[in-house]
């Protein structure tokens, strides 16, 4: 049998066989490969041990030993595997192992997931890192046969998304353990979602971006629609669907209007016939970018194609209302940026005004729609749409020649903080809502900070980030796209940007006051009992995004750095 | 006897017109029907015009590029009726119905 | 050609005829709709809610799963295609592929999607199951089951 | 050390507060009362102490030499590849900025002081410390910041903690709404700010004082003439200036210490602040100018007018801050920084205490903030009337008291300076000053003198008692320092008496000096200025010696009806300007409080609201939450951007 494929046959018929670089399409492999593993777990132990049952300690260390061995394996590379960094390595496997086993042992299925999803992400990350290495020292690369791209930009954007991953999955194991679901399927929808959004990071192909596409959204419509308690959460998913369906297929279209006026998908190579075609017949071309831009913009959330948001963020369970905010956003733009920056850069007279256009719009309508909102998600939901329009500045203005690729980091950078900002506003957001997240209307935030002063305290300054206000890290992110503005000579925009984002204050202040004014008939001091709880998790989540938030409020210049050198677009 | 549409030569651009066409009218059934089921329905079929279009530019271009991104499209699609057909289930078990305007929790 | 005109005018005519008699009746034709023609069953009884139409969701289920498999498999024709000149590393690679595709069909057997009529009976006896697929997306079944998992 | 090296250790000036600010955060609860506020009120000190280093460090410098950056960190580095926008957490000392930390550092140092006193028994005792902390970390990197960023990070600050002690007892809600009302009423300041800076950066490239300063005479006159009044209306939101000036009578809803601190002192004073460290747009701003001196006249008097007419003893105060802060602008307006600087800090000094002297007063009286309910309370708390009539002699301009010089330096320069309608200007400044001093001497007949109009027994009795020491001994120092403030900078060239302006002159370099034509007609006007102090309190004491009838009627209030045979008879000159004056100005403050404050102003501010929200409402209608229209808004988005593109094909 085997000798069928290893007999020698005709040399012509013999095919090349590729190559597979495994640095290029690592992270989304040991996502997917985790995803797989889980999916495994869970039909083999199914049946003897449905428990949610999982210890702090499980967390802990599932939580940082990947972070240990990744560290201890770095620094054995650069210390020439010294004994203490051996040790380092072994203590994080060790670890890993330990609550793997023990998990499995006493069959906490949940428990044994979130060690392989965590350990998969985490290494993920540290793929990224080396990756990132590899492109600082020798420039970018093409592998898989130029369907995927190294560059600055997409290990970035990998970054981004990894890291809102791991958050995605302790919000979720939260919020899986309150609400009793499925654990282990919703911890392999979200690794899946994950491998899809990292594959469209690097994605240099069209087609390679469409089927990146649909991963994540097939993934993100059933995470949407994952909570059976509430109907709410299976009305947005139904509508995420089948508008996200509608917009795929829009894009999918403009994918093949472009295959028709260029003759390839490969990114590269449409760049290169791009030089032919300029001032040539390009009919074909304008209504691919129009149709492009429309499902790339109703993945980022941008206005006119937003209309799904407010619902679906709302009716979302808010873990993956997180996840969606953070990541999604950024995997989309990276695809944005990509198509239209890295590969039509010369037509930038052609696409840039309708991005600006879209710029516009989605700030105004989501500043001012999130004014007369009572619901505290649906108001960070129209938010949301006005930051998808703070980036769209820095887009539109990445392929101006002044100031290098200023449009592009800025974007980067925007996208970064803003996956901080949001997660760990909707971190708070899931533990005020309770159980069925019933509570998340403006009177249930009504004196919270009372009852939760820390709580409060670390939403408050979320939204501060946000709004944009000094010494947090929203503030740097807005200066920085309006700065790419101002540079580019678009005083305008950055005008209506600043206008919009002092509307939008109003909005982080109704919610902030809804917090500090007390209820009138509310007792002062907090009832046992009815205190949120607040698990490792969360704790973990919040803290951490809060940290940076301000850290990188007060100290940008490390990310900043990075997203300036992020971005290196392979076909530009 | 010559036949009756002998004259006529069938180009490519023929199918991207009825590509086009199969497009709009699944766009546009989407915007007015209100079954649940036929709106999908109207996904599925413009995302079969588009692999009509990917295939017609194939065979313009001559390169098979076109024709095996048809392959991926149609396996999505598969993926995506799965997917679809188990939310409007679910919905439809708890709404006894598919009437996309009846599911308006959420809106303002 | 000759031979054939008068089937083309038979045609036009039919048209014709079809057209005109839709626009007669639209012209001509009395109308005082009520409720009771409207309706659609016009027996005089007005219908107090619309009949229930049964649709066993396991077919469903199964017909889904059924789909994104057998999809699946349209790859295995360009392989076969080329699995001589492939070699070993084609084997490898299709190999992977079809573990892909084993692994979510181990879950859709151990979750019971795959399992109805009399051979749910037994497993449901043998094991109890408290999540299927279905629960994922369906309160009503999880509803059903879980009381036979205590 | 030498004196550069003091001068880089001016980071500790505001990092001593902001250190109290976030251990009060974190532990106050455990710190506890009054533990925490006695930490607020050291790390206040030692800052203050700080302070006069600087002072005494930059003073050790030639003139010439008075301009030190210090950069602690680079907070953004450069972004984009060939930008090099860099912004650094720096500091600036020079003579303008220490003298402002000066002042505000040592009157922080008081105001917390008695604060101890003051919040004694609140419940959030150490939370409302750490605010105060908080602002003074904030204001002093408003005022120390090297560039506009920096300026702008604590502007925002301060507007923060501003609206956070605002509404500090927010279980009223009263308090939570005015709260609101200064937050949004500063945005709109804010954002004038906000989009200067853009100007200058875009024209200039680089927001740091040192660079964008110097280099601002080479900008066209238009782009001139809009950074300045694009500052300036950031400027009239902070320091409330007609019409933003809403916010700050509300905003005594806060605590007293706050409003003596912030809504006095120091954090509405910004706006002049940042008018004197940007000048050189002010200076070649052409009309701008004017506009700001007009801004300033018309908050003078139409506040001043409003003061009249209020009862309660915070309000009576809270409008007299704002005529004050129309005086300085007025003072910027004509180009004499240096007047207006000197009036801020006389006023910081002289408004303070007057503030915590109505605090001491509204403290022992049980909250009572109605000054038709008092009187007479001079025998049951002395050193708080004597240190409040110094205060108020201060305010009315009556020499030697600190604001009788700033107020006749303003007036002076208004009158020698050659912007158009300067004698205009100077003659509303000194109807305003008479008013001035009617309305405080009204205020100090009503609480002090005159018949006690409270319950003295009964259920609800109020016994007023003079408070405690820490509140007290905050009063003394304030009424010291008013006293001689005005010796700061005495209007004597020849001995060289003008400290105060010597000492700024390096910051505020290429201004222009306003000479008095005259020392003859100087002090003439001097003269001038002092009469109208005086008759404002004749005419004060003529109204309201006698205290109020029992039902409380104001005589200003029924045009002196019940007062009208005494007058007649004895003092009918008094009577007869008495009468001239309270007719129309009754009507004239009827007309602004209620038609102007709250219809027009009130009415545009929430008119704006109330258009976005209509605008929302009508996106609301859009969301109808069903599929079907939400596709067909994509498809129209769709249709939207194919037209775009449509017109991009070439045929």
């Amino acid at each position: 049998m085997l000798a069928l494929f290893t007999q020698p046959i005709d040399a012509a018929r013999m095919i090349a066989v590729p190559k597979i670089d495994w640095l290029a399409i690592g992270p989304p492999v040991v996502l997917f490969t985790a995803a797989l593993a889980i999916v495994l777990l869970a039909s083999l132990l199914r049946g003897r041990s449905l428990q949610h049952d999982l210890d702090d300690w499980v967390v802990l260390c599932a939580f940082a030993g990947p972070i240990e061995f990744w560290l201890g394996r770095f620094s054995a590379i650069r210390y020439n595997h010294d004994v203490f960094s051996i040790i380092v390595m072994l203590a994080g496997i060790g670890s890993v192992a330990f609550a793997m086993g023990v998990s499995i042992v006493r069959k906490h299925t949940f428990a044994a997931s979130l060690v392989i999803a965590l350990a998969g992400v985490i290494s993920a990350v540290a793929i990224t890192v080396a990756q990132w290495n590899v492109v600082r020292t020798s420039g970018s690369f093409t592998s898989m046969a130029g369907a995927v791209a190294v560059d600055g930009m997409a290990v970035f954007v990998m970054g981004v998304v990894l890291v809102a991953t791991v958050f995605g999955l302790l919000l979720g194991t939260s919020w899986i353990r309150r609400e009793q679901l499925e654990g282990p399927e919703f911890l392999a929808l979200l690794l899946l979602c994950a491998t899809g959004m990292l594959v469209m990071a690097s994605a240099n192909d069209l087609i390679v971006v469409f089927v990146a596409l649909e991963v994540f959204s097939i993934a993100l419509y059933v995470m949407t629609a994952f909570d059976r308690h509430r109907i709410e959460s299976q009305e947005a998913g139904l509508k995420y669907f089948l508008l996200g369906a509608f917009s795929s297929a829009i894009f999918l279209y403009g994918v093949a209007l472009t295959y028709g006026a260029t003759g390839s998908t490969n990114l590269v190579t449409i760049r290169e016939s791009l030089t032919g075609l300029v001032g040539g017949d390009n009919g074909l071309l304008m209504v691919g970018f129009a149709l492009m831009l429309v499902g790339l913009g109703f993945k980022v959330a941008a206005a006119p194609f937003h209309m799904w948001t407010p619902d679906v963020y709302q009716g979302a369970p808010t873990p993956v209302t997180a996840f969606m905010a953070g990541a999604t956003k950024v995997a989309a733009f990276g695809a944005l940026l990509r198509i239209f920056v890295g590969s039509f850069d010369l037509l930038q007279t052609d696409w840039r005004p309708a991005v600006y256009g879209l710029a516009i719009v989605s700030m105004i309508v989501g500043s001012v729609a999130a004014i007369v909102q009572t619901d505290v998600k649906r108001m960070l939901a129209y938010s949301s749409i006005a930051h998808a329009g703070y980036v769209l500045i820095g887009v539109q203005v990445a392929t101006e020649s002044n100031g290098g690729l200023g449009g592009t980091s800025a974007a980067l950078f925007y996208l970064g903080i803003y996956m901080l900002m949001a997660v760990g506003a909707f971190a708070v957001i899931q533990v005020v809502g309770r159980a069925r997240e019933t509570d998340s209307s403006l009177d249930d935030y009504k004196g919270l900070a009372r009852k939760e002063p820390v709580l409060a305290g670390l939403l408050t300054l979320f939204l501060l980030a946000q709004a944009g206000v000094p010494l947090t890290a929203g503030f740097v992110a807005k200066l920085t796209v309006f700065k790419a503005a101002v540079d580019a000579g678009q005083f305008q925009i950055a005008l209506i940007g600043m206008l919009s984002a002092t509307v939008a204050a109003f909005v982080y202040l109704r919610i902030v006051l809804s917090m500090y004014s007390g209820d009138e008939h509310g007792s002062a001091t907090p009832v046992e009992g009815n205190r949120l709880t607040v698990d490792l998790p969360v704790r973990i989540t919040i803290s951490l995004t809060a940290a940076l938030v301000l850290l990188f409020g007060v100290v940008p210049g490390w990310l900043l750095d990075v997203a300036e050198h992020a971005t290196s677009i392979l076909a530009g | 006897m010559t036949p009756l549409l002998g004259a006529v030569k069938i180009t490519t651009e023929y199918y991207l017109a009825v590509g086009a066409l199969m497009f709009t009218i699944g766009a546009v059934g989407l915007l007015i029907r209100r079954n649940t089921l036929i709106m999908f329905m109207c996904v599925e079929l413009m995302l079969n015009a588009v692999n009509l279009t990917f295939v017609a530019f194939a065979k313009r271009l001559n390169d098979a590029h076109g024709q095996a991104i048809v392959f991926f499209t149609l396996v999505v699609a598969a993926a995506e009726v799965a997917v679809g057909l188990a939310i409007i289930v679910a919905i439809f078990r708890r709404r006894q119905g598919v009437t996309a305007d009846d599911v308006d929790l959420l809106k303002g | 050609m000759n031979d054939y005109l008068p089937l083309v005018g038979m045609i036009a005519l039919v048209i014709v005829f079809v057209l005109a008699s839709f626009v007669a009746s639209i012209l001509l034709g009395p109308r005082n709709p009520n409720s009771a023609k409207q309706a659609a069953y016009e027996c005089g009884i007005v219908p107090e809610s619309e009949p229930a139409e049964r649709f066993p969701v396991k077919f469903f289920l199964v017909a889904m799963s059924f789909i994104v498999l057998d999809v699946e498999i349209v790859f295995l024709y360009p392989f076969a295609m080329v699995m001589r000149g492939l070699g070993v590393f084609g084997l490898v690679a299709i190999t992977i592929f079809v573990l892909v595709l084993l692994i979510p069909f181990a879950y859709l057997l151990s979750v019971g999607a795959l399992a109805w009529g009399p051979v749910a009976q037994v497993i449901r006896e043998i094991v109890p199951v408290r999540r299927t697929s279905v629960a994922v997306l369906d309160p009503a079944l999880t509803e059903g089951t879980t009381g036979q998992a205590a | 050390m030498d004196a550069l090296d003091v001068l880089d250790l001016i980071w500790l000036v505001p990092t001593l507060p902001a250190i109290g600010a976030v251990v009060l955060l974190l532990f106050g609860k455990r710190i506890g009362e009054p533990k925490s506020g006695y930490l607020a009120t050291s790390l206040m000190a030692l800052s203050f102490l700080g302070s006069v280093a600087a002072f005494f460090a930059l003073g050790s410098l030639g003139s010439e030499e008075r301009h030190h950056v210090y950069n602690w960190f680079t907070w953004i580095s450069s972004i984009g590849k060939n930008s090099d926008f860099t912004v650094s957490f720096g500091f600036l000392a020079d003579p303008l900025s220490i003298t402002m930390i000066l002042f505000v550092t040592g009157i922080s140092t008081l105001i917390h002081l008695y604060a101890i006193g003051y919040m004694a028994r609140d419940p959030r005792f150490s939370r409302f410390f750490a605010y105060l902390n908080l602002f003074a970390a904030s204001m002093l990197v408003l005022v120390l910041g090297s560039s506009f960023l920096m300026t702008f990070m604590g502007w925002e600050g301060v507007g923060l903690c501003s609206y956070l002690l605002i509404s500090f007892w927010f279980e009223r809600n009263s308090a939570a709404v005015a709260g609101k009302k200064a937050f949004v009423t500063n945005r709109v300041g804010d954002f004038g700010f906000m989009i200067a800076m853009f100007l200058i950066f875009s024209k200039l490239g680089s927001l740091d004082y040192a660079t964008a300063l110097p280099a601002a005479p080479g900008l066209s006159q238009g782009t001139i003439t809009a950074i300045a009044l694009l500052l300036f209306v950031g400027a009239m939101g902070k320091s409330a200036q007609f019409p933003l000036h809403i916010w700050l009578p509300d905003a005594m809803e806060g605590p007293t210490p706050v409003s003596a601190l912030i809504h006095a002192a120091t954090m509405v004073t910004a706006g002049v602040f940042l008018v004197s460290r940007a000048h050189v747009f002010f200076d070649l701003g052409g009309s701008a100018n004017d506009v700001v001196a007009w801004i300033g006249a018309i908050t003078a008097l139409g506040a001043a007018t409003i003061a009249i007419r209020q009862n309660d003893i915070k309000r009576v105060l809270a409008y007299s801050t704002l005529s004050q802060l129309g005086y300085m602008f007025l003072a910027v307006g004509v180009g004499s920084y240096s007047a207006a600087l000197f009036h801020m800090v006389t006023h910081a000094f002289f408004k303070a205490l007057l503030f915590l002297g109505a605090g001491s007063v509204i403290h022992g009286m049980h909250h009572e903030q109605d000054m038709r309910r008092m009187g007479g309370l001079k025998r049951a708390m002395p050193i708080t009337a004597g240190t409040f009539i110094i205060g108020w002699l201060a305010i009315a301009g009556v020499p030697p008291f600190a604001g009788f010089w700033s107020k006749d330096e303003i007036l002076a320069k208004a009158w020698f300076s050659d912007v158009a309608g300067g004698k205009a200007l100077w003659a509303i400044g000194l109807v305003a000053a008479l008013l001035t001093a009617f309305y405080m001497s009204r205020q100090v007949w009503l609480v002090f003198f005159g018949n006690a109009r409270y319950d003295s027994e009964g259920d609800h009795a109020v016994n007023p008692h003079e408070s405690p020491m820490t509140m007290v001994l905050p009063l003394v120092v304030l009424s010291g320092l008013s006293i001689v403030g005005g010796f700061l900078s005495l209007p004597f060239t020849s001995p060289n008496l003008e400290f105060l302006v010597r000492w700024l002159e390096p910051s505020l370099e290429g201004a222009s000096h306003i000479e008095a034509s005259s020392f003859g007609l100087g002090f003439a006007l001097s003269v001038g200025a002092i009469v109208i102090g005086i008759t404002g309190i004749a005419i004060g004491r003529r109204v309201y010696s006698g205290g109020l009838a029992e039902d409380g009627t104001d005589p200003v209030e029924t045009r002196l009806a019940g007062f009208g045979k005494v007058l007649e008879n004895a003092y009918y000159i008094d009577a007869g300007i008495a009468k001239a004056v309270s007719g129309p100005l009754t009507g004239a403050a009827n007309f602004l409080t209620d038609t102007v404050d709250r219809r027009l102003i009130d009415g545009a501010v929430n008119g704006t609201g109330r258009a976005f929200k209509e605008l929302g409402g009508g996106l609301r209608r859009v969301q109808t939450g069903r599929v079907r229209s939400y596709a067909l808004g994509i498809m129209l988005g769709a249709v939207a951007l194919l037209g775009w593109f449509a017109t991009r094909v070439d045929f």
